[in-house]
């Protein structure tokens, strides 16, 4: 069953989603990536209805890239996470809704500028867990999928908003090997993308 | 994006029925709206007409509102009573009365209350009993004093007593057994009284006050809470709370009083005062 | 579970003396599963107006962006800022266009509204609240409204504790004392809540202690 | 054939008076009744009787009338709703429980003790039916009692989570709710045994049930080890049921820890989840300190919006 | 599975259940208890009666109250005092307030797969002299509490006695502490308060307030004297004593 | 029971399964059968039936005031069937609901005084308390039995200097007032006659008490569609009680002629 999970620490913001593609009970593939690019400093996890799920995806990439073209300029993560959020909650009153869960993960270089305590890491990580409804919440960390059930609270207890990028991935591996202690069919692969100054990259569990 | 829904037309706008309608797929009732369970009332008298409501506003078992205003005003010698889903009677009536509005501006004349009746009876015929609206129309024209039921799917009634809402039973026993024709204006508004009341007191669904309103050829007289029969008992305790008893975490204060001090540098001369705000 | 239970929240507005309170509760819930503990469900209209959006998530922020979006064309098309009444009635109308397709929220609205005076600058303030059902009903209240998934116990609560002409002190305490009582006993709201007291002159936002389960 | 002649050939009075009294009395009161067992009374002959409604599906119509989950305006709402927790280690067994039962979103109260007391060496856990739990352990409780009295001995973990094991599972799918830990110490050490009503019984040395459960093993997990002390374990256990009260919403309230010992259980205290989110056990052995929630460990909140 | 609510289970026929609606509520004190109930009666929007008592005394020291389904809980009171009289036969003595709880837990729970639709509330003196209250869901699970309301308007009345009577989200005032036992007179406005409360904001209560008060041997009693409309019921000499107030609500 | 963390411990859904994780435990009942359960018919719905009683009190004692007819559905079917019925020397009955239901509690209630007063003949005579208690349990036990007696019930009497006055139905729901109405009547009369007994009931005499019942019968014959203008009036006092012959009231219908259609119409 999908699973991702995301979580920021002192200048990043780590999200990682299992990469198993499922169909019924059969497991089509293991190293399907459903994480997206969207900008030099912004990044998504998507799962949800099949399908749906790489439309919407790519409907996102593009309009923000386009807005980007246009303008010289990328949205910065608030205003991508509202935009996606409020294109979802469209999406949903046409007759084709999109179901797609979302975590969107990005690191706002911006604030450097204005902000000094976030000045030493070039920016603010940023956050935001959206559904297949349409709401939205910035949040710490975030889960989707079962996964959340055992996750979140396994987070309240150890996630640090502090911790360096090790710290934070071996937060990061606790929720994922709860995961696949407690849930009967947790997946076996996830790939890890993390944001910060320097842009997204990946990152080896 | 710049949403279609940003700028739309007039009249109902059903671009959340799919969504909703997987939400109740899943199995998740829909909210309740707030509705007048309601007793209103409507009879003729010698110079026109009465007209009565409760004042309970309720969503399910819960009084949403005790003091609310079921008489709407159509125009001046015109009024309406709704009973079921508020919203609905409240814009059905607001609608009606403004198309009343206008079509006395365009035709020049006094309005009627058939005008209004057929208005109403037109529209919610259209929406098949969707627009929960039952309603008592009441009015002195040119041709008299009419008192009209229109029920939520479009027919009407027309008769020298009326009642409607989950009441109406409670308040029709009481026309029945003492309304006459040719009553005295008092003696109206007194039957009117004890047929809300009657209903007030013996459905669930209506409560609080009486407001009525009386209509004749020459005036319209509203009468807001004409009778206050369930004033709410003095408590028995005080329940101010010492300063201090609630913990909170965080305070943020948002002083709205710009400070501003005017000092006059020099007497101003002529058009070259400067803005000093 | 109604659609009014997939996310939670409460909001809760007081009429005090020259004052009134708005508050929420702070859940965003996914069912039974609390997403997150910073919703706030009350958003600034003018200076000495707020609204409260409790219900459906999606369509609190929605709805958010809307009533924005509407406050602003009537500022720029009028050149004067709304007032709570006018505000109501938009917002009112605003739901009654989606009758047969509802947004899932209920919206409480709270605020001053100006006495006009000779000066033409307001020196009086009226205390307004107001709150509509999710087809935008409207109620006025002369003493308190509430609205989401606690409102039988807000309702239960405050008609015990509602004294009136409360001083904006006081007031702070009955309309904290009413929202943090009725949430505990409500599973899908609480964790926190923040109350809102307009004055005519100042805005005074609490960030209440409340219980975290 | 005979019920068939009785319904047709009593019209009469009397046997109307009769049928009244079959309703309104239990079908027969022996001198039994009359004794201390009051209560009990009906305990004494083989087992407790129950009323059917007379319809086809007499589980279809109980839960027409109280499945709250399915029909939101059902009448009958039985509280429901838990998080629970036992596991064994070292030192005996750890069980913790929240104290909140809910009838559809209404918290009916935050003050249930959802662990019951067996016996001096015997705890059994509440989750599910409050009522079902309640009366089925009160009476494994007796039943315990007479197991001693019998042989002399005090009867095992194992033995008492068979019982009632056994007992509930003779009512499957008539709609009882019920999953337990059956929590002790006998000759093995300490047992943990988890039960519910559709009759499974597992033995094992961690386990948490309820709809917080998943909240409670995702910390559960990541501190358990085996050698763990009495207070960390302690810890663990308070912690895990804070979890689990902070993230579902029909768990919370307050947190009931006891410690299961070679000589019998002890209570170790009352917790309110509130306070631990922002205090914190305090000064308690083993206790972290400062408060467990996470705004309250990481300082203001990160989260600038 | 979320998605498998939208299957209800079916069943077109007799409903044996209805709802009568009212609400009742007890307090326990140091060395009293306080069972109120309304005395409305209703059916869908209309009142059966204005006069139908939900507080029936059961012993000396115990009353109770019965809310929700008024044909079950008629029944299950006159069961209940059927059982206690039994007892008072085969011991001659009273049950203790415990033992009644524990009894009327069976009694619920025989009926476990034909529930009574009743919500029990049974306040009155324990042994030790303490007031006390238990209260009961449909199929007999309880426990012992400070202060309870159930029936249609229980989640209007019970967070507001959180309040006032556990001081609950309540910080004391700088050196002070909240009083564990409130006073007796203090009680009776709370109760009378809460029923004007809900009557104000539930259609289904209203009519009339009934409220028994029972007082440990040897306490004063002292907060009854000029309550309007207050009647002893048990007569003089005896350990205990109950009283009854009758008040009028709002009849809309 | 089902396992899922939001639904945990609610029934679980023995039909549905999404990941087929467990085999369906549809389990053959094996208690005791009844193979007649299938054409046994219980009373589900009323066949024919009476509307409204009312009853209510008055100086001397109780009245109570039915119509004459049965009805099929929307058919008037039955125009002379007597719904009140006196029981032992003290009380009056008066159904609403299932005509056959209320004879045969007609039958039990007869074999009942039969056996208390004439074979028992011990000098205790049942009255309307005593009848109203044994009609509530009958009820009640048939409501249990979910093979309900589709009727509601008013008992009215007078024993000792008593006078009483109750109510039950299928349900066994009972209460006393000192008025009652059923069916309709609840709704159109019971107004009526609150507002005009209630505080009263010990000063009415039994020409008032007669003019509120035919003016309350009046006005269910006006709005009752299922009602006859055809009734009985019984009074139970210390004297005994007595139930009239049937008789009619006089109706007004005379505002009706100045009414024109149901709109716009004027002709």
């Amino acid at each position: 069953m999908e699973c991702s999970f995301a979580l920021t620490g002192n200048g990043y913001v780590l999200v990682a989603s299992d990469t198993t593609a499922a169909r019924s009970i059969v497991k089509m593939k293991t190293d399907e990536d459903k994480t997206k690019v969207l900008g030099p400093h912004l990044v998504m996890t998507y799962s949800g209805e099949p399908g749906d799920t790489v439309q919407f995806a790519e409907f996102v990439e593009r309009n923000l890239r386009l807005h980007q073209i246009r303008h010289h300029q990328a949205l910065r993560p608030q205003s991508a996470a509202s935009w996606i959020r409020r294109a979802l909650a469209d999406s949903l009153r046409s007759r084709s809704p999109y179901a797609v869960n979302l975590l969107v993960g990005g690191f706002d270089t911006s604030v450097a500028a204005i902000r000094e305590e976030t000045e030493a890491v070039g920016g603010e990580p940023k956050l935001y867990w959206i559904d297949y409804l349409g709401t939205m919440a910035e949040v710490p960390f975030a889960a989707h999928g079962y996964g959340s059930y055992f996750a979140l609270s396994l987070l309240d207890r150890y996630h640090n908003p502090q911790a360096s990028l090790d710290e934070g991935i071996a937060t990061l591996r606790r929720c994922i090997d709860e995961v696949s202690k407690r849930l009967i069919v947790a997946p076996s692969n996830y790939k890890v993308r993390v944001v910060d100054k320097d842009g997204v990259r990946e990152v080896e569990l | 994006m710049a949403n279609a829904s940003f700028y739309q037309s007039a009249g109902f706008d059903f671009s959340n029925d799919v969504r909703n309608q997987f939400l109740q797929d899943k199995g998740l009732p829909l909210p309740k709206a707030t509705s007048t369970g309601t007793t209103i009332v409507g009879c003729l008298f010698k110079d026109g007409i009465v007209l009565g409501a409760d004042t309970r506003a309720t969503e399910g078992d819960i009084v949403a509102d005790k003091n609310c205003e079921k008489i709407h005003y159509i125009t001046d010698n015109i009024r309406c009573c709704g009973a079921g889903t508020a919203a609905d009677t409240e814009f059905t009536t607001a609608l009606i009365s403004s198309n009343m509005e206008l079509h006395a501006l365009s035709t020049g004349r006094k309005p009627r209350v058939v005008t209004a009746m057929t208005m109403l009876k037109q529209m919610l015929f259209r929406y098949q009993g969707h627009i929960g609206a039952a309603l008592v129309l009441g009015g002195v024209d040119s041709t008299g004093a009419h008192l009209f039921t229109i029920h939520p799917h479009g027919s009407t009634d027309k008769l020298p007593y009326v009642t409607m809402g989950s009441g109406s039973l409670a308040a029709m026993a009481v026309f029945e057994s003492e309304w006459r024709p040719n009553m005295e204006k008092n003696d109206a508004l007194r039957l009117v009284t004890a047929a809300i009341s009657a209903g007030i007191f013996n459905d669930l669904g209506s409560g609080s006050n009486v407001d009525a309103c009386v209509i004749t050829a020459t005036h319209t007289e509203m009468l807001r809470n004409f009778v206050k029969p369930n004033e709410r008992a003095v408590k028995e305790r005080n329940y101010k709370f010492r300063r201090g008893t609630t913990a909170w975490k965080m305070e943020n204060i948002r002083s709205l009083v710009v400070d501003e001090t005017v000092t006059l540098i020099a007497p101003p001369v002529g058009g070259d005062a400067m803005d000093t705000t | 579970m109604s659609i009014m239970e997939i996310n939670g929240g409460s909001v809760i507005a007081m009429v005090g003396k020259e004052c009134v309170a708005i508050a929420c509760d702070l859940r965003l819930g996914n069912q039974a599963l609390t997403i997150a503990t910073n919703f706030e469900k009350i958003f600034p209209v003018t200076d000495r107006l707020y609204l409260g959006l409790p219900g459906l998530a999606t369509d609190v922020a929605t709805l958010r962006e809307r009533f924005r979006f509407r406050v602003n064309m009537y500022t720029i098309k009028e050149e004067r800022e709304i007032t709570p009444e006018t505000f109501a009635r938009l917002v009112s109308s605003t739901l009654y266009e989606k009758r047969f397709g509802p947004y899932f929220v209920e919206p409480v609205i709270a605020g001053l509204s100006p006495v006009p005076s000779a000066s033409g600058k307001p020196e009086k303030w009226e205390p307004f609240i107001a709150a509509t059902d999710l087809i935008g009903c409207l109620n006025f209240a002369k003493d308190f409204v509430v609205a989401g998934t606690s409102s039988d116990k807000l309702f239960g609560v405050a008609e015990g504790l509602w004294e009136p002409d409360l001083e904006w002190e006081d007031l702070f305490e009955t309309i904290s004392q009413t929202l943090m009582n009725a949430v505990d006993r409500d599973a899908f709201s609480g964790w926190g809540g923040i109350v809102h007291i307009i004055t005519p002159d100042k805005v005074i936002t609490r960030t209440l202690k409340a219980r975290m389960d | 054939m005979n019920s068939l002649v009785n319904r047709f050939s009593t019209t009469g009075a009397q046997n109307e008076l009769r049928r009244a009294r079959e309703e309104t009395e239990e079908d027969d009161i022996g001198d039994s009744m009359w004794g201390s067992v009051a209560g009990f009374g009906n305990l004494t002959k083989s087992g407790p009787t129950f009323n059917l409604p007379s319809v086809a599906d007499p589980t279809a119509f109980l839960r027409l009338h109280t499945d709250d989950h399915a029909d939101p305006s059902c009448r009958i709402k039985i509280q429901h709703g838990t998080t629970t927790l036992a596991f064994r280690f070292k030192g005996g067994v750890i069980v913790a429980v929240d104290s909140r039962a809910t009838a559809g979103s209404y918290i009916a109260s935050g003050t249930v003790k959802k662990v019951i007391e067996i016996n001096k060496f015997l705890l059994g856990t509440m989750a599910g039916g409050a009522a079902d739990c309640q009366y089925w352990e009160t009476y494994l409780g007796i039943q315990c009692r007479l197991h001693e009295l019998r042989n002399r001995e005090r009867i095992s973990v194992a033995a008492a989570s068979k019982y009632l094991s056994n007992l509930v599972y003779s009512y499957k799918g008539m709609g009882l709710s019920m999953g337990t830990m059956i929590c002790g110490w006998d000759k093995t050490g300490p047992a943990v045994f988890y039960v519910d009503s559709d009759g499974t019984r597992l033995k094992g040395d961690l386990f948490s049930v309820g709809s917080g459960s998943t909240f409670a093993y995702g910390v559960l997990d990541q501190g358990y080890r085996w050698d763990l002390t009495d207070e960390e374990a302690q810890e663990l256990g308070r912690r895990s049921i804070y979890a689990a009260g902070h993230r579902d919403a029909f768990s919370g309230n307050t947190i009931n820890l006891y410690h299961v010992k070679e000589n019998g259980w002890t209570f170790i205290g009352n917790y309110d989840v509130s306070e631990m989110h922002y205090d914190g056990p305090g000064n308690v052995p083993g206790g972290a300190p400062g408060g467990y929630g996470y705004e309250v460990r990481t300082g203001p909140s990160t989260v600038a919006v | 599975m979320p998605g498998e609510m939208a299957h209800h289970p079916q069943q077109r026929q007799f409903n044996p259940y209805s709802e009568n609606g009212g609400t009742i509520l007890a307090i326990a004190g140091r060395d009293f208890a306080v069972i109120a109930g309304d005395t409305r009666q209703t059916e869908g929007y209309s009142i059966q009666t204005r006069y139908a008592p939900k507080v029936f005394t059961l012993t000396d020291k115990a009353v109770l109250a019965v809310n929700g389904f008024a044909a079950d809980g008629n029944m299950f009171v006159k069961k209940v005092k059927q059982r206690l009289e039994w007892y008072r036969h085969a011991h001659a003595k009273d049950m203790p307030l415990r033992a009644i709880a524990r009894l009327i837990q069976t009694m619920l729970y025989a009926q476990r797969f034909f529930p009574y639709y009743v919500y029990n509330i049974l306040g009155g003196i324990e042994d030790d002299g303490t007031g006390a209250v238990y209260s009961f869901d449909p199929v007999g699970s309880y426990e012992r509490e400070a202060c309870r309301a159930a029936g249609a308007a229980s989640s209007l009345v019970q967070p507001f006695l959180d309040n006032q009577i556990y001081f609950k989200n309540q910080k004391a005032a700088p050196g002070s502490a909240h009083p564990t036992h409130l006073p007796l007179s203090t009680v009776i406005a709370l109760v009378t308060d809460s029923f004007t409360s809900a009557t104000e904001r539930h259609i289904e209560v209203g009519d009339g307030l009934e409220m028994y008060i029972v007082l440990a041997s040897g306490s004063s009693g002292q907060g009854l004297e000029g309550v309007k409309g207050l009647r002893e019921l048990s007569t003089k000499g005896e350990a205990e004593r109950v009283f009854v107030i009758r008040r009028d609500l709002k009849k809309d | 029971m089902d396992h899922f963390p939001t639904n945990w411990g609610r029934p679980r859904n023995e039909k549905h399964d999404a990941y087929n994780t467990y085999p369906l435990h549809d389990r053959p009942y094996n208690g005791p059968k009844d193979s007649f359960a299938e054409g046994v018919q219980r009373t589900q719905q009323p066949i024919v039936t009476g509307t409204s009683v009312l009853a209510f009190k008055y100086k001397d004692g109780i009245m109570m005031a039915a119509d004459n007819l049965a009805s099929y559905g929307s058919l008037a079917r039955f125009k002379d069937i007597q719904r009140l019925h006196p029981v032992g020397s003290y009380t009056v009955i008066g159904a609403g609901g299932d005509m056959s239901d209320f004879q045969y509690i007609q039958g039990m209630l007869e074999d009942l005084i039969i056996e208390e007063e004439n074979t028992a003949a011990d000098g205790h005579k049942l009255g309307p308390a005593e009848i109203h208690e044994y009609l509530s349990l009958v009820m009640y036990q048939r409501r249990s039995k979910l093979n309900p007696l589709w009727n509601s019930l008013l008992v009215g009497g007078f024993k000792d200097g008593q006078r009483f006055l109750a109510y039950v139905d299928l349900l066994g729901t009972t209460y006393t007032s000192s008025t009652i109405a059923t069916g309709y009547g609840a709704y159109i009369a019971q107004p009526l006659l609150r507002k005009a007994v209630e505080g009263k009931e010990d000063l009415l005499t039994e020409e008032q008490a007669r003019e509120i019942m035919e003016q309350s019968l009046r006005v269910l014959f006006y709005r009752d569609a299922r009602s006859l203008n055809k009734f009985q009036i019984a009074t139970i006092t210390a004297a005994g009680a007595t139930i009239s012959e049937s008789r009619t009231l006089k109706t007004e219908w005379a505002f009706a002629e100045g009414i024109r259609g149901y709109g716009a119409q004027v002709q």
